[in-house]
């Protein structure tokens, strides 16, 4: 079926687009494992590299705690305005990043600049929807007999949200906020303009590549990737 | 027991239009009726999980209608079980129990107990999308029965069995109700449930509880057209009565009963025998008749002859079809006896 | 119900957080009207847009020629390593964009520094999946009985695919080809790294506010919001 | 026309074996088995959409099997029809005369011509999405016969249609044979669809084609148990035969014919009569048994029940199950005449 063969390597141009730069970062890495170990006992890696886990984390774990509510009104509730609503919170991913810490800084001034805070705040920013939206699915997923059952047996909502609802979604609301982790962790732009210190992996990798050029900056980065295909492998 | 008294809803494509019935204590309620007649709708507002839009409900002589489900104390099992996924089925029995906060002991005692009346003592520890259907279906009722509620609402509980698992737990649910002896409303569209689990029967049709009655009286005495139609007789003739006679439009029917002036008669499918050539027999209305069409119903087809204006509908075997190859345009002999002839 | 009314109040957090940021920044703005004439009369600016809506337009372009093949061979034909095949396409979303832009350096080099190649390669990277995904979505929404009659009727499969089945997934195409277009010119972390030059918007943003503060960068900031939203409401 | 030999193709859960057919030019050949049967591989293999893993397809004398649907020629409609939702249905039906290059006035005329006959001229300018699915049905119709094909493959062509429109298409259908006169190779699970517009029939079970013949035929003469099975005689009872008696465990059934030695005869559930009181007639076999469940079709009821070690299937109507109170464990007697068994 010639189409399709001719379909295929059309699409398998993308496939190696996207696989080479991965094969090869990590091809040149091992052949200057020198530099890799050196990096891995580098203090402003470690601690950037501890910085970018630590706030990534926060930023899975503020999203868990406002977007599993929300996500969950906004599976089980009609109200007015809610398409208004959905629509919000997929408006990030467009938001280009830069412009992203600009609309943080001009609203949050001084109370997020070169924090922590800071940091998290872009974070949640571009990676919450993901979170919110995972919730949402779970929680649409989960029959609403069920919980009818749970309750004419004498559980309040709440109840039933948690012993009934919440572990039945769990698995989605868990994927959720693994992505959610993982877009965090990938973000740079807003984090540039908002905070560029406290130092983050992700902003040192630039600022090493800046200062002293591509060798330099290429361990920190097989080391992010290896975080990153971990985690995207847990998620699958 | 229970009274629900006037209950309305709009609810999707449903409309319940000011229902109002009794279940009594110790008793089987049946409410029948057609899918889309309401029959859930009515149960999920009777349990709290709706809201009518109009109408009260009283447990016990109490008012419920403004607690919501947890405030009940009423039991439901829908018609799909809707056990609870992540946990193993003692813990499904349990949850009533555990949010009773009754204490660990008594828990595992009461269902033990329970589990052995059901027969599902070896099922306690595997995972509800392990089971099969009628095993869910025990599960279900035990996770219910085992809070000792004072009503068990039944949404279709047999209607996704197979043939043989549904005759066995229908048989066992008889056992059951004497062991344990609950009161139940049970929705369903099975006449067979209807005949074999009810004390009495409610008939619902278009979201309004028509008839309500012993079993066999409503299946004999229908009180309206609608009830007719839904018990099975298709054929409803509307004519002019003298004596033994019915005129229709210039057919002569003859009656079972006398009457006089206008009258409607009802008349089943499965009454209405087709042959291709007349039948000579005094005690039969005969009519010459053209197949309109055809409609196969597995095993049964479903025939409409048309007898000048009036349209008939008749049930024949698909075997008797295909020897008497009756197939539309194709002129046909439709006789009845009298006495097939219900006269409202 | 007084669960959901918390869970709401929970979860409105984070749309307060999402849509407070795009108020602010639109309204301050709004006070401030003379800037904005000012940097649309800017040619720093206008030069940049220009460069961020070509490399946009072109990476859309190049997706759809490469993703929408690919997307048509994993909707109809199963192969050895098609699951691998689709984990790679999702495997940029979990990237650090700064790390995309090392990978980039490092696989291709000088062939893509400072160019407009190399921003349309840091594009392509991060937002190629979203076509592909969508153009898969899309083409699997077509039934397959659909395209068998059309063969029966004399059309050769490559005929089949350009008379039905593209018109029938093209708005699913279509919204993915958007989906791309907004995620590339919200990138910024990769193209700091392989192409700083030309400028691009969202990089000028940065500059300016690295060299002029907020009051300068807001501009070019709202501008590129009201893009973003434009885009974002077509998708709609 | 078109001869299939040995066709054989396992494809998710079907499994074709060893299909051999021929369909004669001008014939209306129809392939009729349960769903699940396989008929819309086979369709499938033939029209070139799928590949069987061996066996040979011959078109006109032409070996076809390797030859992709386009290079085929034959027309195809799908069960759901297929029409090209981007398009109107003057672009539907135009779509193969576009493909093979006709001139665009020739187009037009032929478009015209085949809406007339199938009177669609009034739907060309709209989209299939907003037709009805006998409009649809004729819309598929159109665009696989404008091509002029050697032979159109048919895939259950009225079963998503209500029994109105039916009716009405199947009759219409023979209409358009006249004026067309295409060749068919329509596969269906109505018994109805074979017998009106039937010139021959196979019967396909389980991926087998296990007679051919002309339809009358195939009906009063099955070839084997599972053909007369699928044709209604659901009880098949094996005994030994001594001249017109058939003795099974015990029970001693009366023939229709002389048989000696092991015979087994079939009989269809709606020839068994249920009673609660025995029915003196020397004519019948009549025995007492115990119902043993039963099973609801809507305005019938197939009823399971145990004569000692033999289970028979009979079908009563719901009103007969409702008057006769019959329910699992009942005793009640069945007996059918010895002329309704098949001795096979």
């Amino acid at each position: 079926d010639y189409t399709l063969y001719f379909f295929a390597s059309l699409g398998s141009f993308l496939i190696v687009y996207i696989a080479l730069p991965l094969v090869v970062i990590f091809a040149k890495q091992l052949s200057d494992l020198g530099m890799l170990v050196k990096t891995l006992h580098d203090p402003y890696v470690t601690e950037a590299l501890r910085n970018s886990l630590l706030t990534a984390t926060a930023t899975a774990l503020i999203a868990l705690l406002f977007g599993v509510p929300l996500g969950y009104v906004l599976a089980r509730r009609d109200f007015p305005g809610k398409s208004l609503v959905q629509a919000l919170v997929d408006v990030p991913i467009v938001i280009p990043h830069s412009v992203v810490g600009i609309m943080l800084l001009v609203t949050f001034s001084n109370a997020i600049l070169d924090s922590y805070t800071g940091i998290i705040a872009a974070m949640l920013f571009v990676s919450a929807p993901f979170t919110i939206n995972a919730a949402r699915d779970g929680f649409l997923a989960v029959d609403e007999k069920v919980e009818a059952v749970a309750r004419t047996l004498g559980a309040s909502r709440l109840r039933v949200f948690f012993s009934v609802s919440l572990p039945i979604a769990f698995p989605s609301v868990a994927s959720g906020a693994i992505m959610t982790w993982a877009r965090a962790i990938s973000e740079v732009g807003a984090i540039l303009i908002v905070a560029y210190y406290p130092k983050t992996a992700q902003v040192l990798v630039m600022e090493y590549f800046n200062n002293y050029g591509l060798r330099a900056s290429r361990p920190i980065s097989v080391i992010l990737i290896a975080i990153s295909l971990t985690i995207f492998v847990l998620l699958r | 027991m229970l009274r629900a008294e006037g209950i309305s809803k709009d609810w999707k494509e449903f409309h319940l239009r000011d229902i109002t019935l009794e279940v009594k204590e110790g008793e089987h309620f049946i409410i029948l009726g057609p899918s889309g007649a309401g029959k859930t709708v009515l149960l999920e507002i009777i349990a709290g999980i709706i809201e009518p839009d109009s109408g009260r409900v009283y447990l016990g002589g109490r008012d419920v209608t403004d607690l919501p489900p947890e405030k009940r104390g009423l039991a439901y099992v829908p018609q799909n079980y809707a056990l609870f996924p992540n946990m193993s089925v003692y813990d499904n029995i349990a949850f009533g129990l555990k949010v009773r906060k009754v204490p660990k002991p008594e828990i595992e005692r009461k269902v033990r107990e329970i589990s052995e009346v059901l027969k599902i003592e070896h099922l306690l520890h595997r995972k509800p999308r392990t089971l099969s259907g009628g095993e869910q279906q025990r599960v279900a009722l035990a996770r219910a029965l085992v809070v000792e509620p004072p009503l068990i609402l039944l949404d279709e509980p047999f209607a996704n069995l197979d043939v043989q698992t549904r005759a066995k737990l229908l048989t066992e649910m008889k056992r059951w109700k004497r062991e344990l002896g609950f009161t139940a409303l049970h929705v369903t569209h099975s006449f067979e449930e209807a005949i074999s689990l009810g004390d009495r029967v409610g008939v619902m049709l278009d979201g309004r509880l028509v008839q309500v009655g012993k079993v066999r009286d409503v299946f004999s005495r229908p009180v309206s057209e609608e009830v007719a139609r839904f018990l099975g007789f298709e054929n409803i003739i509307e004519g002019i009565a003298e004596g033994r006679k019915l005129r229709v439009n210039g057919v002569e029917i003859e009656l079972p009963v006398e009457a006089k002036g206008r009258v409607r008669v009802g008349l089943r499918p499965e009454d209405i025998i087709i042959s291709t050539e007349p039948i000579r027999s005094s005690a039969r209305n005969e009519f010459k008749a053209i197949v309109e069409s055809i409609e196969e119903l597995g095993p049964l087809v479903r025939v409409h002859l048309s007898l000048g204006d009036i349209i008939l509908t008749a049930f024949i075997t698909r075997s008797s079809m295909l020897e008497l190859g009756i197939e539309k345009g194709k002129e046909v002999y439709a006789s009845f006896k009298a006495s097939a002839l219900h006269v409202f």
